[in-house]
């Protein structure tokens, strides 16, 4: 265990360029034990860019970056996992062919210490551990309400499922932060409240910090403690849901105009349209 | 016990019933395919002349073919189904040197004589079972080697062979042996990957630029006359192209006179006015198959009727083991020539050198065995 | 537990029954000498070709990744052991020809298996068809590299001539000992993969992505595969050196790499039972296919097409022959229909204990 | 004018749709909404016919969409915006929008409808000659509605277009879509975002494990208690 | 001075083989990158063309044309062929099968070619008459082939055309499209299938050409004589980056000039330690280090995925 003091994250700087592209510039963030902050920011600001250099999948061309104190620049994918930092795609990513248990032992991996002669001359040891793993397996699919279909292949599951499957998946690698890209997008409100409620439920019980990026702003100004807004590539603003939703630059390049709705999660008022589109229409006869 | 691959269960193979199988195992598919097949022909001439004049001690001869891919494992596949059939007196095949080299062992092993028409290594020789109508890479390439030096009276050689293909790097290697052996400088010594490229011109340029005035290709006519003479000659190459057996047939392709000052040692001539068994099979040949014969039909031929003669000699109720003993040390006279098998089971005998003049192999000389 | 279903011990008994009867079936053969040497020697090219595939299988069907070029794999194991072999015969070493064969085999794959890491290691990093031409273009190396060099030719070591045949190799291949190679070879398969190497080697086939994301090493387990593939082919030539008797460098190329991928897809990617029965069938079907005489080989290729369109998935897809579920299945029929249930939340509990279960679909 | 007929659509065992009969008017925007799974996407997909029907009939201005290529539905002055977008990730956004024009047979007006489009997204102008496979999930999203317009569709079929987009961008493509109804152009809509969809539509269904539970016009639905529990997360 | 012109007629040697190579390797990239199928049996497609230019070329002659005319019903014969295979075999297969299968089943219908025509034409090799009969042209001591320069030219040529056949024509771009996303591509309006059988269709056509080229350099046919070839461009394919056209002609060429100059020089420069015999090798470990450092050959995009 770290001391309390230190962050679990900590970037400095963070920046990466796409032949001449500047997708992420000076991004810098702290993320203490235990928090819930959201990253927002328009389409293409760098959110998922900034997940892939978290997660060693794009290597930093400046910036650094620290898991509980260590340095994981350049480390590889499953390096920087087994060091602690697991997440879920933006476009979900399931091991489509295996089994929804087995999607979530594979992440377990690491955990497991028989090597190849136990497996080949199947000691008690492997047995010990498959079953030990297959329990916990179980106990964590229990959580997202998905033990009974621990048989099921995991392409046979329906959209919603197959995303906390991926959580699920991610919980397993036992990490200290875990990053969620768009948790709720294609789902429907009432199946965001359901994810809402499971993602305060692995906060509580596992006690990891989660960094999260969604576009559904009654999802993000709840849960969130913190929130940093991206806008081509830079930080335009970080705070609290409450700042974040007042602050213009956000609302002009984010939110739009009556974006305050969202936060008050009054939900009647919440749409309205009109005005927009009769600006639209208006832009319209003007050309 | 039963697990082992080297038990002989069925030597008790006679003679019996009235008609006489003889096997074969040939290249029918697969890049070496042209071979075999003309190997065939050469069996199926044989055999329909000599059920036409009533077969062997009277009993009709039936041919039980075997394709082997030019696969190893096919080729042992193919000869140990013909060893577990009884009928089986002896066998003809296989085509090339690799799969020849794999059924030698089990020749030996399941005591069934066997007799390559044409399968050339040095190597393959066992001394038991196994024989061969060719002469071997070795004597082919020292015939040439002495055929260069005393006749065509040349001093500077290069050699260019297909290191992929054993015939090819067999005869290529002893003819440079035999060449320096014979104080000839080789002057160039070149190599393809395999003896089926089409494009020599690179090594051909060298051997130009490296002054030799005659150049050894051991290579297949399929090979040596549409890619190899016409590039040597487009390089700039006017001096003498030599080749083994495996130029008969040569494929022409273009001007006919860039064939001139070709050489190459054979089993063989079609005017060789000496042995009428020539003039007979060219005629048959062509009168049955529409084509000119080439050395794999010939080789093919003249096996069957070694077969022939070895179990005339036999006797009517001969068995596999008294087909070998008459094969071994017989004395043959045949379309590729007369000689005498010996203790290793090749044949000694005469090589004929034929000439290429516009287009047309023309006798030049014949060097006898030493 | 219900007693009608079988444990997991009782299910490895099973197995371990059957294959003792299969093995049962060809001494029966060979010793009463219904199996004359054409029947051992398809049976012995079977078992070759059983272990080549099945190891093939494990890179092709489990990783997902197509390689062209288990054949230079299987061609070193098999000069390797060749020339072991010769070594050892020379220096009178091992005099046992049943010790001398299983030493010299395993020697060649383990050559075989170093080189599958030298070669996977780069080749790997590469994906699909790129992967397929990388290995192809490793065989085709191979190849010619032994055809050049000289202790590879002729009578081999000392007396070598490159381009030559290796001839002159002691048979010492026993159909009984290979038997059991086999046995072991898909047995140690088996168990791979389901184990936990299985199931994140079929991980990173199904989202390479995904399974760093999860914490694999999928550089290191990809390698791995590759490594134990060559293994096997490595011993799957090692074999053939000692029941052939003769060598030659075409063996390497990629014509023959090709016709151990046409068996594991015509089998079925990624199922065991396709790859074993594919090889038998294909060893046996060429064979059968002798009365078409010269249009043998059309035929062949009649027949891979016509499969092939008609059954693209291969001929098992992804399904596993099991004999304890069978046996399983012939109990419940026994005993009604309740069992059934049983039998479900028994597979919920037990389910990667369970080691005859089928592997999950492709 | 768009009508579907009993419509049963199966993969395999699994069947997807189970029988659903809907109209769409000429210039109406109607929309369809359901939980994942319901059969939204599979019911699109049958109409622009990416997928066979086993029964039922979809007609659309008189033509048998069932029996009519689905190469050829376009020409009919269809457009499917997919769900997942579907962009041609190796070309660049331009080109993707270039073949959105594709079954035009008069290609001259290209450099005007691509004003147009980059009128809508400004975005895309800026990106134009990036590969759209690198694009973002908005960005990507853009060209694919972009796309569709270059057809000049007299019937625009959107699967989710607001899945993925920020706040804002969710309310200028509803604005499009709006707009869009405004010259005349009819909309199919699938969403997930019932609240909106719902707000800007003139009549909805709800479809739940491939069948059609309610229908109506879309203010009602929107202030319907069974619809405001399920699917507005009241 | 004799070394330059050594190096310069190397240089073309390679080209002559090269710019058949890459004429084979434009067809094969045209259909990869359609429908990412390596279509083993294209390497067949030259030996079925050759034969139609061996059966026709004395008729063709015959009637006094020129002997290359004989292309016509190569081309048409070839088409004709790659459609059928495409139709009856792998559309079938791609419906159900996967990448895999389609692979197989496209070795399998090379193995049919082959064994096919062993059986129309026997296993042995034929001749083919001239095709061409261009003057060489000498420069100093210099000499260049006719044919050589020739079979560069139509390579480039294709080329060329091929490129903007495929960038500017609405087919073109169809054919772009469906290589993608199918789906999307229908609903766009572009009909997949007879876009698929047109990818075939016209690499097909350019396997006639290829095999009147290569007649041309090499006069002989025999049933296996695709299958190196077609091994050999395919790898060009690969070198160059397969799905690209410039790619493929850049290939190509490489291919053939590496070949050309590890045989000429190879020995030399290592000193006798590694032969000519080892060009083939050399080819292969060429293409492995490219690939190595460019994943996706010389002139192919690289395709990685967004995460
Ligand atoms: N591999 C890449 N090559 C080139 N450009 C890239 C690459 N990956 C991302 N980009 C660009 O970087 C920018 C940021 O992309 P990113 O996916 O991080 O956006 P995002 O904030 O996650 O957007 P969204 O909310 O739409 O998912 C985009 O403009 C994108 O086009
Ligand atoms: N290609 C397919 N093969 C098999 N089943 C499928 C396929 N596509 C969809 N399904 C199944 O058909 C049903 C309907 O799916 P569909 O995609 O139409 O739902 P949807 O309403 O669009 O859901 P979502 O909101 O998740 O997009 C689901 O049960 C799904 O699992
Ligand atoms: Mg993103
Ligand atoms: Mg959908």
């Amino acid at each position: 265990m770290s001391n309390d003091t230190q962050p679990i994250l900590k970037a400095e700087h963070l920046g990466i360029t796409f032949g001449g592209l500047k997708a992420v510039s000076d991004f810098n963030m702290t993320i203490n034990k235990g928090e819930l902050v959201g990253l927002i920011g328009p389409n293409g600001a760098g959110k998922t860019t900034v997940f892939n250099l978290l997660t060693g999948v794009y290597k930093p061309t400046e910036g650094d970056f620290w898991l509980d104190g260590e340095h994981m620049n350049g480390k590889k994918t499953y390096q920087v996992v087994r060091a602690g930092i697991a997440r879920t795609f933006q476009n979900i990513r399931l091991f489509k062919q295996l089994t929804v248990e087995e999607n979530v032992l594979v992440a377990f991996d690491e955990s497991f210490s028989y090597h190849m002669g136990g497996a080949i001359f199947r000691t008690p040891g492997f047995w010990k551990q498959e079953h030990e793993m297959h329990e916990k397996a179980i106990d964590l699919l229990r959580i997202f309400n998905l033990e009974g279909l621990a048989a099921t292949q995991a392409a046979n599951l329906p959209y919603g499922q197959q995303r906390k499957l991926e959580i699920a998946r991610a919980l397993a690698t036992g990490m200290k932060l875990l990053l969620l890209d768009e948790p709720a997008a294609g789902m429907n409100p009432t199946e965001t409240e359901d994810l809402l409620h499971c993602i305060n439920t692995i906060r509580d019980r596992f006690g990891i910090a989660i960094l999260l990026i969604e576009h559904d702003m009654s999802l993000v100004m709840s849960v969130c403690q913190r929130i940093q807004v991206l806008d081509y590539g830079r930080t335009i603003a970080s705070g609290t849901p409450e700042q974040i939703a007042n602050n213009p630059q956000v609302i002009s390049a984010y939110l739009g105009s009556d974006s305050n709705d969202d936060v008050d999660g009054d939900s009647t008022a919440k749409v309205e349209p009109e005005p927009s589109i009769a600006k639209t229409i208006q832009e319209e006869g003007a050309r | 016990s039963g697990g082992s691959m080297d038990d002989s269960s069925s030597s008790s193979a006679k003679a019996s019933g009235d008609t006489i199988t003889i096997g074969t195992v040939t290249t029918n598919s697969g890049t070496a395919a042209a071979y075999g097949e003309a190997e065939v022909k050469g069996f199926e001439l044989a055999v329909s002349e000599i059920n036409a004049k009533g077969g062997i001690n009277g009993k009709k001869v039936k041919l039980e073919s075997m394709d082997d891919k030019g696969d190893a494992t096919e080729a042992s596949n193919a000869y140990n189904k013909l060893v577990g059939d009884n009928n089986v007196l002896a066998v003809a095949g296989p085509t090339i040197s690799a799969t020849t080299a794999a059924v030698a062992p089990l020749a030996d092993q399941s005591k069934l004589v066997t007799i390559a028409p044409a399968a050339t290594s040095d190597s393959i020789e066992t001394g038991n079972y196994l024989f061969r109508t060719c002469f071997k890479d070795s004597y082919q390439g020292e015939v040439a080697a002495r055929f260069a030096a005393e006749n065509l009276k040349v001093k500077k050689v290069a050699v260019l062979y297909g290191t992929g293909d054993p015939y090819s790097s067999g005869v290529g290697e002893a003819f440079a042996k035999a060449a320096e052996k014979l104080g000839l400088e080789v002057v160039d010594k070149e190599s393809s990957s395999s003896a089926d490229d089409t494009e020599y011109s690179a090594q051909l340029q060298k051997i130009q630029a490296s002054g030799a005035e005659l150049l050894y290709a051991p290579y297949y006519y399929s090979v040596a006359g549409p890619y190899i003479i016409p590039q040597a000659r487009s390089v700039g190459f006017d001096g003498y192209v030599m080749g083994p057996d495996g130029y008969d047939g040569l494929k022409l392709t273009g001007d006919k006179a860039q064939y001139n000052k070709t050489y190459y040692t054979t089993h063989y001539s079609a005017d060789d006015n000496t042995n009428s068994k020539v003039q007979d099979f060219i005629k048959s040949y062509k009168s049955k198959n529409n084509a000119e014969p080439n050395t794999f039909a010939a080789l093919g031929y003249d096996t069957i009727y070694m077969i022939k003669q070895a179990i005339e000699k036999a006797g009517k109720n001969a068995t596999r083991e008294d087909v070998r003993n008459a094969v071994a040390g017989m004395t043959f006279d045949g379309v590729t020539g007369k000689f005498t098998m010996d203790k290793s089971g090749s044949p000694t005998k005469s090589v004929i050198v034929l000439e290429m003049k516009d287009g047309k192999p023309v006798y030049n000389t014949t060097v006898q065995p030493k | 537990m219900k007693k009608t279903m079988l444990s997991t011990t009782q299910s490895y008994v099973v197995c371990f029954l059957g294959i003792l009867a299969t093995f049962g079936i060809v001494m029966a053969l060979c010793e009463s000498g219904l199996a004359d040497s054409y029947i051992k020697g398809i049976m012995m090219t079977a078992c070759i070709a059983i272990i080549m595939t099945t190891s093939l299988n494990l890179t092709i069907g489990v990783l997902g990744q197509l390689t062209l070029g288990c054949c230079g794999f299987e061609a070193i194991g098999a000069y390797v052991a060749a020339l072991a072999s010769k070594y050892m015969v020379a220096a009178g070493i091992g005099v046992d020809p049943t010790a001398r064969f299983l030493i010299t085999t395993l020697i060649g794959g383990i050559v075989a298996c170093v080189f599958g890491i030298l070669i996977g290691i780069p080749a790997l990093r590469l994906h699909g068809d790129y992967l397929a031409i990388i290995t192809l273009g490793f065989g085709e190396i191979i190849r010619v590299i032994i055809q050049n060099l000289k202790v590879a030719g002729g009578m081999g070591l000392d007396k070598g001539a490159a381009g030559q045949a290796l001839i002159g190799i002691e048979r010492t291949a026993n159909l009984y000992v290979v038997f059991w190679i086999m046995v072991v070879t898909v047995v140690v398969l088996f168990m791979f993969g389901r184990s936990r190497y299985g199931r994140a080697v079929k991980a990173i086939r199904d989202d390479e992505i995904a399974a760093g994301a999860s914490g694999l090493n999928t550089t290191y387990l990809k390698v791995l595969v590759f490594a134990i593939s060559a293994f096997f082919a490595g011993i799957a030539g090692g074999i053939f050196a000692q029941y052939i008797g003769s060598l030659n460098p075409t063996m390497a190329g990629w014509l023959n790499s090709i016709n151990y991928v046409i068996m594991v897809v015509f089998g079925g990617m990624g199922s065991l039972t396709g790859s074993i029965v594919s090889a038998i069938g294909l060893t046996i079907l060429p064979e059968l296919l002798r009365a078409f005489a010269d249009y043998r080989m059309l035929a062949y290729s009649v027949v891979l097409v016509l499969v092939m369109i008609f059954r693209p998935q291969g001929i098992f897809g992804s399904w596993e022959f099991s004999l304890p579920k069978l046996i399983n299945r012939l109990l419940l029929r026994g005993n009604g229909k309740n069992d059934r249930a049983a039998d479900k939340s028994d597979k919920a509990v037990n389910e990667p204990a369970d080691a005859t279960e089928k592997e999950a679909a492709r | 004018m768009l009508e579907i007929k009993d419509l049963c659509v199966s993969y395999g065992a699994i069947d997807a749709v189970k029988g659903i009969s809907l109209k769409v008017d000429d210039g109406e925007i109607v929309s369809l909404i359901g939980a994942n799974g319901a059969g939204k996407t599979t019911t699109l997909h049958t109409i622009t016919g990416l997928v066979p029907a086993k029964s039922g009939s979809i007609t659309y201005d008189g033509h048998d969409l069932l029996k009519t290529h689905a190469n050829k539905i376009v020409t009919l002055g269809m457009a499917h915006v997919p769900e997942g977008r579907h962009v041609f990730t190796r070309m660049s956004v331009q080109e993707n929008l270039e073949m959105g024009a594709f079954s035009l047979k008069d290609q001259s007006n290209l450099g005007k409808d691509l004003e147009m489009v980059f009128d809508y997204f400004p975005r895309l102008k800026e990106r134009r000659r990036q590969l759209a496979g690198t694009l973002s999930g908005g960005e990507q999203q853009m060209v694919a509605m972009g796309r569709a317009l270059m057809s000049h569709p007299k019937t625009i079929l959107m699967d989710e277009p607001s899945m993925g987009l920020s706040p804002l961008l969710v309310k200028e493509i509803f604005d499009i879509i709006v707009t869009l109804r405004k010259s005349g152009i009819t909309v199919l809509l699938v969403e997930q975002n019932a609240k909106m969809a719902l707000s800007i539509a003139d009549r909805a269904y709800v479809l739940e494990t491939g069948k059609i539970t309610m229908e109506g016009k879309a203010s009602d639905l929107l202030h319907d208690e069974k619809v405001r529990k399920a699917y507005l997360g009241a | 001075m004799d070394q330059i012109i050594m190096f310069v007629s190397q240089l073309f040697n390679g080209l002559k083989i090269g710019s058949v190579y890459a004429l084979v390797a434009l067809g094969y990239t045209m259909v990869y990158g359609i429908i990412r199928l390596i279509n083993f049996a294209h390497g067949d497609f030259i030996m079925v063309g050759a034969y139609v230019l061996m059966l026709t070329i004395p008729a063709i002659v015959a009637m006094g044309l020129p002997a290359w005319v004989a292309v016509i019903p190569a081309i048409l014969v070839c088409v004709a062929v790659g459609v059928i295979v495409e139709k009856a075999a792998y559309k079938p297969v791609r419906e159900k099968g996967n990448s895999m299968t389609a692979l197989i089943t496209a070795i399998a219908m090379s193995l049919l070619l082959e064994n096919g025509s062993q059986a129309i034409f026997g296993a042995d090799f034929q001749t083919v008459p001239t095709i061409f009969h261009l003057p060489s042209i000498a420069f100093g001591k210099l000499k260049l082939s006719g044919d050589t320069l020739l079979t560069i030219v139509i390579g480039l040529v294709i080329m060329v055309g091929l490129q903007l056949f495929v960038k500017f024509t609405k087919q073109g771009k169809a054919m772009r499209a469906v290589s993608e996303d199918k789906e999307a591509a229908v609903l766009m309006g572009v009909n997949v299938n007879s876009t698929i059988a047109l990818t075939f269709a016209i690499g097909s056509g350019l396997a006639a050409v290829a095999s009147l080229m290569y007649c041309a350099a090499y006069p002989q046919v025999s049933p296996m004589m695709g299958a190196m070839l077609g091994l050999k461009a395919f790898v060009a394919a690969v070198l160059g980056g397969i799905g690209s056209i410039p790619g493929a002609m850049i290939g190509g060429l490489a291919i053939g000039l590496i070949e050309s100059l590890t045989k000429a020089y190879i020995g030399t420069v290592t000193g006798g330690l590694i032969t000519s015999a080892f060009s083939d090798a050399i080819v292969f470990a060429i293409l492995i280090i490219v690939l190595l450092v460019k994943p996706s050959g010389i002139m192919g995009k690289n395709e990685g995925e967004k995460v």
